[in-house]
């Protein structure tokens, strides 16, 4: 087939766009369609210049620290310390731990959105004084160096990874757009990408770049809400979804209930906050497949005590017994414009029927 | 029809812009006559002719690469760095008939030669390359030796090593065996000599009457397969086409085009023809190409290297895969784009190349306006109506401009807040100036019909706000905007005999001169006739004696340029 | 070889002296061709299930090296001509696989064996002279012994018959990246046989051929016949023949064609092979999902066992028993000096406790449950066996003992499915243990990965 | 003494193998005042790079002035008496060109000028040997590689895409194998000339005489150029020829005590330093000894396992885990370890100046180019890295400035270094790292 279909069905607009030339935002729009890259994330620290507002007693102690502090001069059995430590890492208990001393982020300001719509004694104002900030995983990890900026270990790796290593590439495609100033009904679209990021001269990520859907090993991340676009910011109705997170080693994903995004769109691209209550156990479960205990040292983060504090300050989603199971989240984030495709026909690897021979 | 010859003009001057002008004012009044293809008259028969002449080429350092990768292997790799060959009446090609060989250069060939000799004689490959093992590997193993050597020296010098030459190679390789006490050490001492050889290296071209045509010389069979073989394949001759030479086939005119028409068949040719075409196009200038990043982000050298590729591509895909009509190269909305090119053209594309269609009315149609021409003709941060109008003149329709008068005053042009908004005002000021006038007057409007590209070919229809104004006329016949100059180069006669020129000089490995004018003539026809199709181009030009033949009486003494 | 204390009393020694059938796999999948080396006297190579030509001693035992390598903080293993696997039994971690300090006392530290009972040497006599790749180091306790390519060899006090490689294998990225796995032994055998432009990967599905310079998986072709390439030019714009040297000698499995004129392409095994354009990843597997394609094994692994499925998934596909629940296997290096493996039912299995249910076997069984064989099952590879464990220890168990289980192993070690895994497919137990998985943990068996990730 | 000509002793040399010239060497092979080589040429000039690991912490790298006078922040105060001879360099660039693996891509850009596709696989020969193949006399050794670690996989070097040049891990292997028994010492009466360069030298005979076979079939103009391809291979056969001969005496090259006893293995800095110096001695000599003219030195792995004593944790982890001290405003201990490191890098230089060469020193007469992987570690981050060179070059490089790069290519030191050695090549490297630009302000 000389032509790709879908190429000239997408090129037949862009020729319109060439026509006229400015990359005037809505000029970017191929029948009332566009579409978006995540290219930055992490997740929304506030901070003070030094720090002591929100972690008065310093940083938390990692693993390295933590096992000075729970064995030296009890025990130095190779059993009884290294397997009883990674143990408690990979079944964190809830109970009091008397020899350590989790540091959480205090002080009323975060980053964030309104979830519940309401302003809650736990709430936060935000810098910019909007009340009622929903953002309990800030006291988690406000205070733990791995994800505190600019270039916290965790924080730099999650994203780095999130840039080089496709199966992280997540798209968002908005459709029936009629401007992307004022418009009070889009569809947000959301997908597992294929692509590669595109870089300019000086190695920045750019918009501009293609990226193909994934519909076939990426079906689950594929996810669709209304939204509404006010004064140049498309905020999200809230909705259930997942998204890929790995760090090339296990392959997990997380799960975030009543996600919502709040973005402010450019031509270049969307920037803002996505929140929603993460859910605990995946988000926990998914922290040793992710990065080892020797790479949570390199930004002291205590898995065991940080696990007691999410369940201490889980505030969504009860479950049958009460126990709330997820944990109000903020996420900084940056997407570039990118031009969105879709394959001719969904493939569907992923519905094949079960073969027998491993070397097929 | 009056064609500059570069060396004819003596010196730059105001007067002699004057006379180039002239000249081409004068020869755009035939251009009416040449519209609109000949009634279909039996096809004109090639004019007697004695060719062309025998020629000594030094082989590029690609055709020397790619033949040692279909010898020995594409993992047999070196990079020899030959320093790059001086381009010569348009091609670089023309200036390997002209240059030497240094001393310095020759360390480099013996270098790669060590590299390579090694890897042949390596353990992992011996058992691969080698048809033959030594009685020992401690001693010299004379037969294996010859076997190996004879086999090789054939592939590499392109025809079979007389016998005196050969046994010295094995005596070399014997001796070396025994002294080193190793059977391959002493043979890739042997090699490594071979590899610097000189009928590896130089393509000595050798005549012999022709026994049809008594008084007439022509190439011998070997020569004219390596002329085949280097024009079409960009290498040495293989296994098959040598065998037609050492039978004669080669010589019979059904052998002839029977090899022929293999070699146009054979996927090689898009490698032979990729080289004469980023040859003629000058697109080795893609080597230092760089853009300013503050004003042009977007412009990496991935998309730089893409854009080289787009138009290769576009051109192979056309010219022979579709067996298009090579005027239709400046018309085509067909292109290919990679994932870099399409965040330059705003288009989605999947990772590898796409072949893509311009939408109609879009205004990217032809190869000029494709990314490579407009990027590579263009300064850092600035498009360049004159460096593109020049680049076409000379690339696409063989007209070379004379270069600027030395006391230019820039300062009118250059100065960047001057209230001048478009390229189009501030080359009017070319226009008032007689020193300039006579030069920028044949260069400018091509130019100027692709302002509405920038320095990196995206596509704009203002600067600095003022609309752009993409109009004007090319020798005589007026266009509106760039497709319309795309129209108008369709139709320009010297395009197709520029070719005709550039294809002739590139495989006979010598610039066509005045008394070329008759075969080149036939050739023009019957490429008419044919409709403007490479491969029939190719054939026309490989199955006539003005590529077989050999003038035997070599050019006067005086330098080999004249007025043709 | 001296009986060990109770820890390998379980070797059948008695099997060995038999050397009973030879461990040739029912020569129906083609096995691959090995250059065939000058060896020392009694030296031979076994063609194993899924590592393909391995070299073993007179007996049949495959034989081992073991690469320096580094790990977090050090390096470990041996350098060239320097043995240092000896008779000591360490007692303490080494402390070089970040972030837990040296010095920590090894569990049960009286029964560690010493590094040279689990690994015994493969000595040579006083007068053994050199023999092509193999020579004779000298030890530290004066003894001498065989080395391949300069690295001391060993034998496996885990491998029992003819063509078992229990001891280390190929399969993970071993020798590769020990800053995650640990410095583990990895069978030593001659060279494959093919051409210099041309590299095997060892992946789960067996032998991949790729091309050396890239990585690229190579492909075969339905339509294609011994001596034509049916590939026209629109199959050119996605499949690129790998091109030959002009004048190379067919030999063994490979020949050259003239699939076009003027270009001489490779076959292998009668079909000439290309590379697939499209690939995205190194050694990929996604050119098979096209109709008619095929990679290219010089040696296919053993099939799974009858009833076992594949399954796609975010990532690619993994093993599955009948019922569709994942396949995890568990690996463990520990942290000694000796980097002694930890990952067999005769070795500790306080490190798998610690990872699989916080050292409560019940909370591990019903965590990564054991992959229950019927009674009557059997394999018909020794790659995968049945054998009988006791859920509670870990160990070896006679068929008959109480609470036995009769459970599915691979490389005589049994596998796992995860209780947290809800359908086919699934793999959330992957990665799951220290260094994700890689060092102490269960990693899914994973049979194709198409975006490239580190699957160890 | 009866005049033997040059070219009998050739002859003596070549039909006998081994033979002892037993004449005084002096008034054969000097030329009139006895200082430069027999041939008049000047002194040679050799190509050499060094790396060290992790890069620096910026903060107290990058001296706040540039030019000629700047002070040196603390990290670098051990440079301070070399700084007349080294210029340093801040703020250039390494580009992904869409892949990106830690701790290889930023140095294999600096030594290739290409972005590698694959992790640990070369895209092309380093700029070392592209230099050595270009690099006119060939000696004894095309290039040496020497390596502080103790590690034979430790790769700073490759010969081509596939195959990585091993480096010298011990300091007694590597005196055995450039003093050991076949080395030539140039002022020793004895000489054995290399059977190999013999049989190459006579293999040349064949190829001169397919000339003759050309030179019937080529028209007067070509035969020009048959002719200066002839004397190129003359000039192939002088080579040759100089190989085979007595080199001429060196008056820098004197013999060296073999090391005592094989340097300890470890990580210790004090131990990387130990085998660094050890391993720098000899090469300053083997250079002095012209026993090859293009050499590289390697401190330490980019994954850098030194340890210092007292600290948990080694160089490479040390950079990702150390807090950085907000007092101070760098991580303390990983600055320490780029501090041991730029007292090597001071110790590499200062080796250079203690060797006379002609009337100046070694250091005169050499080009250094000195990189790391990264510049901040603990992100992996390839902007803003630093480099070094040393040595005048025979005159051609300035010395003892600090440039601010303003975020150029970091192949354009490479490029740079090309130049300086008097290689024609138009442009270097690929994508985004393709450069044909020196770095101006160094050239004299």
């Amino acid at each position: 087939m000389k032509h790709n279909s879908i190429l000239i069905a997408a090129a037949a607009a862009a020729a319109a766009v060439l026509v006229s030339g400015a990359a005037h935002a809505d000029d970017l729009l191929k029948d009332r369609t566009i579409g978006y890259v995540l290219i930055n994330k992490a997740f929304a620290t506030w901070q003070s210049a030094d720090g002591k507002t929100e972690c008065p007693q310093g940083f938390n102690h990692g693993p390295r620290e933590q096992f000075k502090e729970l064995f030296e001069g009890v025990t130095n059995k190779y059993a009884e310390t290294q397997l009883q430590y990674e143990a408690e890492i990979h079944f964190p208990g809830t109970g009091p731990e008397p020899r350590v001393f989790f540091r959480e982020a205090q002080g009323k300001t975060a980053l964030g959105l309104n979830l519940d719509g309401k302003v809650g004694p736990n709430d936060f104002t935000g810098p910019d004084g909007e009340k009622g900030i929903d953002n309990q995983m800030y006291r988690v990890v406000g205070c733990t160096e791995n994800y505190r900026g600019p270039d916290g270990s965790a924080r730099h790796f999650i994203e780095s990874y999130m840039q080089k290593f496709n199966y992280n590439r997540w798209l968002f495609e908005l459709t029936n757009v009629d401007s992307l100033a004022d418009d009070d009904d889009v569809t947000v679209t959301i997908y597992r990408g294929l692509d590669g990021l595109t870089t300019d001269a000086a190695g920045n990520f750019t918009s501009g770049g293609t990226q193909r859907v994934d519909l076939n090993r990426g079906k689950e991340f594929i996810y669709s809400m209304p939204g509404k676009i006010k004064d140049g910011v498309l905020t999200t109705a809230p909705a259930d979804i997942t998204f890929p997170e790995s760090q090339q080693r296990g392959f997990p994903y997380q799960s975030v209930h009543a996600w919502q995004a709040r973005l402010k769109l450019s031509p270049e691209g969307a920037s803002g906050l996505m929140a929603g209550y993460l859910d605990v156990e995946r988000w926990y479960h998914n922290l040793p497949q992710q990065w080892s205990t020797h790479h949570r040292s390199y930004g002291a983060e205590p898995l065991p005590s940080q696990y007691r504090a999410m369940v201490r300050l889980a505030d969504g989603y009860p479950d049958a017994s009460g126990k709330n199971t997820a944990i109000s989240t903020a996420w900084e984030v940056r997407f570039a414009q990118a031009l969105i495709m879709h394959p001719d026909a969904p493939q569907t690897i992923a519905g094949k029927p079960a073969k027998t021979d491993i070397a097929r | 029809m009056a064609v500059f010859a570069k060396a004819g003009i003596v010196k730059a001057g105001p007067a002699v812009c004057l006379v180039a002008a002239l000249a081409l004012v004068s020869c755009s009044a035939p251009i009416g006559k040449d519209q609109g293809a000949a009634p279909k008259v039996a096809s004109t028969p090639e004019p007697a002719n004695d060719g062309s002449e025998k020629r000594l080429r030094v082989l590029s350092e690609a055709q020397y690469l790619n033949t040692l990768a279909h010898v020995f292997g594409p993992d047999v790799k070196t990079e020899p760095h030959f320093p790059p060959a001086q381009r010569y009446d348009g091609l670089l090609a023309l200036g390997t008939a002209r240059a030497g060989v240094s001393g310095a250069q020759l360390e480099l060939y013996q270098k790669a030669a060590v590299t390579v000799a090694g890897l042949i004689t390596n353990r992992e490959r011996r058992g691969y390359l080698m048809t033959c093992k030594p009685a020992s590997e401690k001693a010299a193993d004379r037969a294996c030796a010859q076997q190996f050597l004879a086999y090789t020296g054939r592939l590499l010098s392109r025809k079979p090593l007389p016998q005196a030459e050969l046994a010295a190679f094995v005596e070399t390789a014997s001796a070396s065996a025994d002294k080193l006490q190793d059977f391959y050490a002493g043979l890739a001492i042997a090699l490594e000599a071979m590899l610097v050889s000189p009928k590896v290296i130089f393509v000595a071209e050798r005549s012999e009457s022709d026994p049809q045509h008594p008084g007439q010389q022509r190439l011998d069979a070997y020569s004219l397969a390596t002329r085949l073989s280097l024009f079409l394949w960009n290498a040495g001759p293989d296994d098959a086409v040598l065998k037609a030479a050492e039978s004669g086939e080669i010589l019979t005119p059904k052998g002839r085009a029977r090899v022929v028409n293999m070699m146009l068949a054979s996927p090689r040719l898009e490698t032979g023809m990729r080289a004469f075409f980023d040859d003629m196009f000058a697109f080795d200038d893609f080597s230092t190409l760089a853009k300013d990043p503050k004003i042009y982000p977007s412009f990496t050298g991935v998309t730089a290297q893409d854009a080289r590729e787009e138009t290769l591509r576009t051109v192979i895909d056309h010219l022979i895969t579709k067996n298009g009509d090579y005027r239709d190269l400046f018309t085509t909305r067909d292109t290919f784009i990679s994932p870099s090119l399409a965040a330059q053209y705003r288009l989605p594309a999947p990772p590898t190349w796409t072949p893509y269609e311009f939408p109609e009315g879009a205004p990217r149609a032809g190869i000029l306006t494709q990314i490579s021409f407009l990027s590579v003709h263009s300064h850092p941060g600035r498009s360049s109506p004159t460096l593109r109008g020049k680049a076409l003149r000379e690339i696409l329709l063989c007209q070379p401009v004379p270069p600027p008068p030395p006391n230019v005053d820039f300062s009118a042009v250059e100065n960047p807040n001057s209230p001048i908004k478009t390229a189009r005002e501030r080359i009017n000021i070319h226009q008032k100036n007689p020193a300039c006038a006579g030069c920028h007057k044949i260069m400018d409007p091509m130019g100027l019909a692709l302002e509405n590209f920038d320095a990196i070919g995206r596509y704009r229809d203002t600067e600095k706000g003022a609309p752009i104004d993409a109009s004007g006329s090319l020798d005589g016949k007026a266009f509106k905007d760039v497709v319309g100059l795309g129209q108008v180069l369709h139709d320009h006669p010297a395009l197709t005999s520029c070719l005709v020129k550039r294809a002739y000089s590139y495989g006979t490995g010598g610039s066509a001169k005045a008394d070329d004018k008759d075969k080149l003539d036939y050739i023009n026809a019957r490429f008419a006739e044919q409709g403007y199709k490479l491969p029939d181009l190719l054939r026309t030009i490989t199955l006539s004696n003005a590529f077989s033949r050999i003038n035997e009486t070599p050019a006067p003494a005086a330098t080999a340029a004249s007025a043709n | 070889m001296k009986h060990l204390r109770g820890l390998i009393g379980l070797v059948a020694v008695a099997a060995l002296m038999g050397g009973v059938a030879q461990a040739q796999r029912i020569a129906k999948e083609p096995v691959e061709d090995y250059i065939h080396e000058p060896m020392p006297p009694g030296f031979q190579v076994i063609i194993a299930e899924l590592e393909g030509p391995v070299f073993a001693d007179a007996k049949g035992k495959t034989l081992y090296t073991w690469p320096l390598n580094a790990v977090r903080n050090g390096d470990l293993g041996e350098r060239k001509n320097t043995p240092t696997c000896d008779d000591t039994h360490q007692r303490v971690s080494s402390g070089l696989q970040s972030p837990y300090p040296p010095g920590l006392e090894l569990p049960d530290v009286e029964n560690r064996p010493s590094c040279i009972q689990y690994w015994p040497p493969v000595y040579a006599s006083a007068d053994s002279k050199a023999v092509g790749n193999f020579t004779v180091v000298d030890r530290k306790d004066g003894r001498k012994q065989w080395a391949y390519e300069g690295y001391a060899l060993y034998s496996s006090a885990l491998d029992e018959l003819p063509g078992d490689v229990r001891g280390g294998t190929k399969w993970w990225r071993t020798g590769g990246d020990g800053r995650e796995t640990g410095v583990l032994r990895i069978p030593a055998g001659p060279p494959p046989a093919i051409p210099p432009q041309f590299a095997i990967n060892q992946i789960s599905a067996g032998r991949l051929l790729t091309t050396a310079a890239n990585d690229r998986s190579v492909y075969v072709f339905d339509k294609d016949t011994a001596t034509k390439s049916n590939c026209d030019a629109a199959c050119l714009r996605e499949w690129a023949p790998v091109l030959a040297p002009e004048g190379v000698k067919p030999q063994g499995e490979w020949a050259i064609i003239e699939s076009s004129p003027g270009i001489k392409q490779w076959t292998f095994r009668k079909k000439p092979i290309y590379t697939h354009i499209l690939d995205s990843i190194p050694h990929s597997r996604q050119g098979s999902d096209v109709p008619g394609w095929h990679n290219v094994f010089t040696q296919k692994a053993p099939p799974a066992p009858k009833g076992w499925t594949v399954h796609g998934n975010r990532e690619g596909d993994v093993l599955a028993d009948p019922e569709g629940r994942t396949v995890y296997i568990y690996r463990c290096n520990d942290d000694a000096v000796d980097q002694l493996a930890c990952d067999h039912p005769t070795q500790p299995q306080v490190y798998r406790l610690a990872v699989c249910g916080k050292n409560d076997p019940a909370l591990c069984n019903k965590m990564f449950p054991y992959v229950i064989a019927a009674n009557d099952a059997k394999s018909d590879t020794r790659i995968w066996s049945v054998m009988d464990i006791n859920p509670t220890t870990g160990k070896k168990a006679a068929p008959n003992d109480p609470g036995a289980l009769h459970v599915w192993a691979y490389r005589d070690r049994p596998v796992y499915t995860c209780a947290r895994d809800k359908k086919p497919g699934d793999i959330e137990c992957d990665s799951w243990g220290e260094l994700f998985g890689l060092r102490n943990g269960f990693k899914a068996f994973w049979v194709r990965d198409d975006f490239g990730g580190y699957h160890g | 003494m009866t005049e033997i000509t040059r070219r009998r002793v050739l002859r003596g040399v070549l039909n006998g193998g081994a033979v002892t010239v037993g004449l005084p060497f002096l008034n054969i092979f000097l030329n009139g005042n006895g200082n430069a080589l027999a041939s008049g040429e000047k002194l040679p000039v050799r190509f050499g790079t060094w790396f060290w690991a992790l890069g620096m912490s910026k903060s107290v790298f990058v001296p706040k002035q540039t030019g000629a006078k700047y002070e040196l922040p603390e990290e670098i105060a051990s440079l301070k008496n070399v700084q007349s001879h080294i210029n340093l360099l801040t703020n250039m660039t390494a580009y992904r060109d869409g892949n990106f693996f830690c701790h290889y891509t930023g140095w294999v850009v600096y030594r290739t000028g290409i972005s590698p596709s694959a992790n640990l696989q070369a895209p092309s020969e380093s700029i070392d040997t592209t230099v050595a193949n270009q690099l006119g006399r060939s000696t004894r050794f095309k290039s040496l590689t020497a390596t502080a670690t103790g590690d034979v996989r430790s790769i700073i070097s490759y010969e081509n895409a596939n195959t990585p040049n091993s480096p010298e891990f011990s300091p007694v292997n590597f005196y055995t194998r450039l003093f050991g028994p076949d080395f030539q010492d140039p002022n020793a009466p004895t000489f054995t000339p290399n059977p190999r360069i013999m049989m190459r030298k006579s293999a040349l005979s064949p190829v001169m005489e397919q000339i003759k076979d050309l030179n019937k079939v080529v028209g007067a103009e070509d035969k020009q150029r048959l002719d200066q391809y002839f004397s190129g291979l003359r000039q192939l056969e002088t080579q040759f020829d100089r190989q085979l001969t007595k080199p001429e005496p060196l008056a820098a090259c004197h013999p060296v005590k073999a090391p005592k006893e094989e340097a300890k293995t470890g990580n210790d800095s004090v131990l990387v330093q130990q085998r660094h110096n050890m391993m720098t001695d000899l090469m300053v000599m083997a250079l002095a000894c012209d026993q090859t003219r293009v050499f590289n030195m390697m401190l330490a792995n980019p994954f850098s396992n030194t340890t210092k004593a007292g600290y948990d944790k080694p160089h490479h982890t040390c950079t990702h885990e150390e807090p950085r001290d907000e007092a101070l405003g760098y991580q303390p201990n990983a600055s320490w370890f780029v501090r041991r490191s730029m007292e090597s890098w001071a110790y590499f230089v200062e080796a250079f100046t203690k060797v006379k060469e002609g009337d100046g020193t070694l250091l005169d007469n050499v080009f250094i180019m000195a990189n790391s992987d990264v510049s901040n570690a603990r992100v992996h981050s390839l902007e803003e890295m630093p480099a070094f060179t040393a040595g005048r070059a025979g005159g051609k490089l300035k010395t003892g400035l600090h440039i601010d790069c303003k975020g150029a290519q970091a192949s354009r030191l490479g490029f740079t270094g090309m130049k300086v050695m008097g290689l024609d090549i138009p442009s270097w490297g690929t994508k985004s790292n393709q450069t044909n630009k020196e770095l101006g302000e160094l050239l004299v």
